[in-house]
């Protein structure tokens, strides 16, 4: 029942990524400076425009190869992940294994986050470079086993088949502890919040040190843009897909999409930073064991059903 | 496309890698050209099973296994430069030449 | 172009703001803060994301030469204020945002600079490759006498870097390190401080701490002749740049905003439930904990052996202790509790409390990772704006092999 | 067409990032080299319905090719490639005996008559893959499975610089001495 969109739906999908993107932005400046939201609705656009007229640094002996292509590549990594997501009834690629694609763009970002940090050539943005690996090996198998649970319940991949199998209990509730493991490792990899130590303050900008102009929004907007994509995902994965009352069922995946995003851009103001070799005892001594626990909750509920 | 093609692809991939390996001085690297070989012959098994025999998951759990191995390869291969970087300092292959008759 | 022109004009309604304090140039800053947060601007991470550099305070002859190098890596378009006291800072501001959007000038100085590259060492003081080894003696390179096959060496890197030199780690490798100096401006960084260290991978092995001269005569925290709530004003201007490290933005906004209302007037009845209300949800953060508990420990007998009093002693602890215990204090002395000695303690032993933290920083970053160093030394906060300070620690004096 | 296209394209992408390898100064580039290289595997793959081991080729690549970044900068010196130099030993008869192999392996791989394609794929090729490794093939996975535990245990035998003992003294039930303590205090 979901369909592969036309062609023309491609930058339909881009252009919603990017708004949502800005909205983002908003809340998040919104927040920030606790002003309300008019003052918030020019922020996005002035940053984006500083970026835009500002010059691009360089430092000695850099890779500008290397560099660039990080910076673009969370963009490009995010915009892949929305791909195959389905919105209501469409999809722009309907992958049989939807999953594991998100799971694998995600991997991309371990390249992309080290490579803008080696790029710049300096010690800082290398620093938070290892840092974003370190707190990758920690959160990638959580990240793994919150996106098996989905699966597993719904017997397939494939990313319409989960929706689907949602009708009547959304996955949140059968699968509470696997939402939660999802939604931090969203924050982890969009490098967001409790997650921002490759970027953190406490390294001067980590791998964001040597960057201005150009390079900067893309790496910024690149962030916004995983967030949204995770919001996206975990849309299907775990909130109905776009069933619900009333609207049609795209917009009701537009409109969870941007609750969940909205959740997550408000967790940055929550906590203080998780540095990364304490986040990695954390996830690997007690987020581990929870969701192999839950995964162990949802086979016996499989095995039940059938 | 064709059975052929893919299979010169692979054979040009692994024996790029025979290059690497047998040219390179650090041990790293020389672990980079073993998997550029590995990388053939992942292409190699994805093309038997489409091209040969696609009804049977043969091909698949080649390809599987290529890709495990590959992980163990790297695994072991870091330990082992680590552990003889720890006791000589070094990170040659011509420094570890211990079995060389 | 005119929509560059158009676009560039906009952008200057909100430019990030990159603080850089000298000694002394602590009511400067504090006025800066204040301004820039009624208007809405942002604070720079570094030079790369800033707009408007404000030097606050006289700089030193090294320090102008540290200024100048920032100044370099500020991308353009860009402006630079110099902030003495409080009073010129909303028209120093409204200058700078005037030459934001100049763009006839900006081109001009856009035109005027050039590329690191051409240059060579241009780039940020404290945080840039030139001084990588730049003291070694060439020659003294591991590599050399390796027998690297058909190598060749070629000491001079483009761009004058020198090649990395090697030391044993704590895992028992022979690893590259690199020398990094921090300071004297970093953000929420102890202003004149400067620390050199020697790393491998992120964790410091070697650490060096001094001062870098200052010119003014004393403290401005610990001027007695100031408002009443000068202390309690001091101690959460501390806890507000450690929560800054630690990526809690939002509880280091509050503490920044309740510390100038404790400047403002101090005899505000709710100001001190308000800092309760910080400590409290401080003490609650889980995360903050996690992220903070173990690091830099300094027990209380630690402490008087190093010389050190005040809240750093008192707290007798890690560096999530010492900013609980700036807040209880703060809390404390909106209470009318008098308080002992200083804001960072009192002289022990003919040292002053800023000199005793600085000493004890090489003590206590050795060992651990670059970030975690950071949070140490924010925790420490000296305050380097006092003669004394400046006189005796103005070079290397504490050296540590770890 | 397009297929062949994107098949001509991802081929030479494969094979030149791979030649790249050993080409470029910069161990950093190397080392992402080879990762273009993987991903161009794993997308021919997906040109061949192989969508599951495909993005698993990607997953596993990419992931293993950024930790051995980590590793390249640790123990390689210049691993930024800034001074010119040279880390080969017998280039020229490694080259020999990789163009020779090529040529033998391709002429087989033109000249070998092989055999038709039997059967033809199934609907869901992933299922196919789930149900060998769980059906007829599991003899297989479950040799590998002590050999990838033993490659856990033998790698950090090989790797860690200290045993338990050295964590936490003769008495092993208390709090270990580590330089940078984990997370939850133990």
């Amino acid at each position: 029942m979901v369909e592969q969109a036309p062609a023309w739906a491609a930058p339909l999908a881009l252009g919603l990524l990017l708004a949502l993107c800005v909205a983002a932005a908003t809340f998040d400046a919104a927040l920030a400076a606790g002003r309300g939201l008019a003052g918030a609705l020019r922020v996005p656009w002035q940053e984006a425009a500083r970026l835009v007229v500002q010059q691009r640094r360089t430092t000695v002996a850099n890779d500008p190869l290397l560099w660039r292509t990080g910076g673009v590549s969370l963009l490009v990594v995010a915009a892949l992940m929305v791909a195959v997501v389905p919105w209501g009834d469409w999809t722009l690629l309907d992958s049989a294994v939807g999953v594991v694609w998100f799971n694998a763009m995600d991997v991309l970002l371990w390249a992309a986050v080290w490579i803008t940090g080696w790029g710049a050539n300096s010690a800082w943005p290398l620093v938070g470079a290892h840092r974003f690996l370190a707190q990758a090996l920690s959160y990638e198998l959580l990240l793994m086993f919150a996106l098996i649970s989905p699966a597993l319940g719904a017997g397939s991949l494939r990313l319409a088949d989960v929706q689907a199998e949602q009708a009547g209990l959304w996955f949140v509730v059968t699968m509470p502890v696997a939402f939660v493991v999802f939604c931090v490792c969203v924050l982890a990899f969009s490098l967001w919040g409790p997650f921002a130590a490759p970027i953190g303050a406490d390294l001067g900008g980590g791998v964001l040190a040597e960057s201005s102009g150009v390079d900067r929004l893309l790496v910024l907007l690149g962030r916004y843009a995983l967030l949204v994509a995770g919001a996206a995902f975990a849309v299907p994965l775990f909130l109905g897909g776009g069933e619900g009352p009333l609207l049609p069922a795209v917009l009701w995946s537009v409109v969870k999409t941007v609750l969940v995003l909205g959740l997550l851009v408000a967790c940055r103001r929550r906590f203080a930073l998780l540095r990364p070799e304490r986040f990695a005892e954390l996830a690997w001594v007690v987020g581990i064991p929870l969701v192999l626990l839950q995964i162990l909750v949802v086979s016996l509920l499989v095995l039940g059903r059938s | 496309m064709s059975l052929e093609l893919l299979l010169v692809l692979a054979s040009a991939l692994f024996c790029i890698g025979i290059y690497g390996a047998l040219s390179q001085q650090s041990i790293v690297m020389v672990m980079m050209g073993l998997e550029l070989m590995l990388n053939g012959v992942l292409v190699a098994g994805a093309a038997f099973w489409a091209y040969v025999s696609p009804s049977r998951p043969d091909g698949q759990v080649l390809v599987l296994v290529v890709i495990t191995a590959m992980t163990v390869e790297m695994a072991m291969g870091f330990a082992v430069v680590t552990a003889i970087f720890r006791a000589r300092d070094a990170d040659l292959t011509d420094q570890a030449a211990d079995l060389s008759g | 172009m005119a929509l560059t022109e158009r676009l560039v004009r906009f952008a200057a309604g909100r430019p990030h703001l990159l603080l850089v304090e000298c000694p002394g140039g602590t009511p400067a800053r504090l006025a800066a803060e204040r301004h820039a947060r009624a208007r809405g601007w942002p604070r720079a991470d570094g030079p790369a994301d800033a707009d408007v550099l404000a030097v606050c305070g006289a700089p030193s002859t090294e320090l102008a030469a540290a200024v100048e190098l920032t100044w370099d890596a500020v991308a353009g378009p860009r402006s630079r204020i110099s902030l003495r006291g409080g009073e010129d800072v909303p028209d120093a501001l409204e200058r700078a945002v005037a030459a934001l959007r100049d763009v006839p000038a900006q081109r001009l100085d856009a035109a005027g600079r050039t590329p690191p590259d051409a240059g060579g060492d241009t780039g940020a003081a404290e945080m840039d490759h030139g001084d990588m080894n730049m003291d070694d003696p060439p020659g003294d390179m591991d590599h050399a006498e390796m027998g690297h096959g058909d190598m060749d060496m070629d000491m001079d890197l483009p761009g004058g870097l020198a090649m990395a030199d090697r030391a044993p780690d704590r895992d028992g490798l022979r690893l590259d390190i690199l020398h990094l100096q921090l300071g004297p401006f970093l953000p929420a960084w102890p202003a004149g401080l400067v620390v050199d260290v020697t790393l491998q991978g992120d964790v410091v092995q070697e650490a060096y701490a001094y001062g870098w001269a200052a010119s003014t005569a004393s403290s401005w925290w610990d001027d007695a002749a100031g408002p009443p709530g000068r202390r309690a004003a001091a101690h959460l201007d501390s806890a507000a740049r450690l929560l800054q490290l630690a990526g809690w933005s939002a509880a280091a906004y509050t503490a920044r905003t309740l510390r100038d209302s404790v400047l403002d007037d101090a005899s505000t009845p709710g100001t001190a439930a308000q800092v309760a209300r910080l400590g409290a949800k401080v003490r609650r953060s889980r995360s903050l904990r996690w992220g903070l508990r173990d690091l830099g420990a300094l027990p209380a007998e630690r402490a008087v052996q190093l010389g050190i009093s005040g809240p750093a002693q008192r707290a007798d602890g890690d560096v999530h202790d010492r900013l609980l215990q700036w807040l209880t204090e703060a809390w404390a002395a909106l209470n009318g509790a008098a308080g002992r000695g200083g804001t960072r303690g009192e002289q022990v032993g003919g040292r002053t409390a800023s000199q005793a933290l600085i000493a004890a920083i090489p003590r206590l970053v050795i060992g651990q990772e670059l970030a975690g160093a950071r949070l140490i030394i924010a925790s420490l906060d000296p305050d380097l704006a006092d003669r004394d300070v400046a006189d005796t620690i103005a070079k290397p004096a504490v050296a540590q092999h770890g | 067409m397009v297929v062949d296209a994107l098949f001509w394209l991802l081929a030479l992408t494969a094979v030149a990032s791979g030649f790249a390898v050993f080409r470029v100064s910069s161990m950093a580039r190397a080392t992402f080299a080879l990762a273009v290289s993987f991903v161009a595997v794993g997308a021919v793959m997906l040109l061949l319905d192989l969508d599951y081991l495909g993005l698993i080729t990607v997953l596993m690549m990419v992931m293993e090719m950024s930790i051995m970044a980590v590793f390249m900068i640790m123990y390689m010196m210049n691993p930024g490639g800034l001074m010119p130099m040279s880390m080969y030993h017998n280039k020229a008869g490694a080259m020999t005996v990789a163009v020779g192999s090529f040529v033998v392996l391709a002429a087989g791989a033109l000249l070998v008559p092989w055999p038709e394609r039997e059967g033809v794929a199934p609907a869901d090729i992933t299922l196919q893959l789930g149900e060998g490794i769980m059906g007829s093939k599991m003899l297989v996975m479950l040799t590998i499975s002590p050999v990838l535990f033993a490659t856990i245990v033998g790698s950090l035998v090989l790797a860690a610089p200290r045993g338990r003992y050295d964590r936490f003294g003769d008495d092993l039930d208390q709090p270990a001495s580590d330089p940078v303590p984990g997370g939850l205090g133990r």
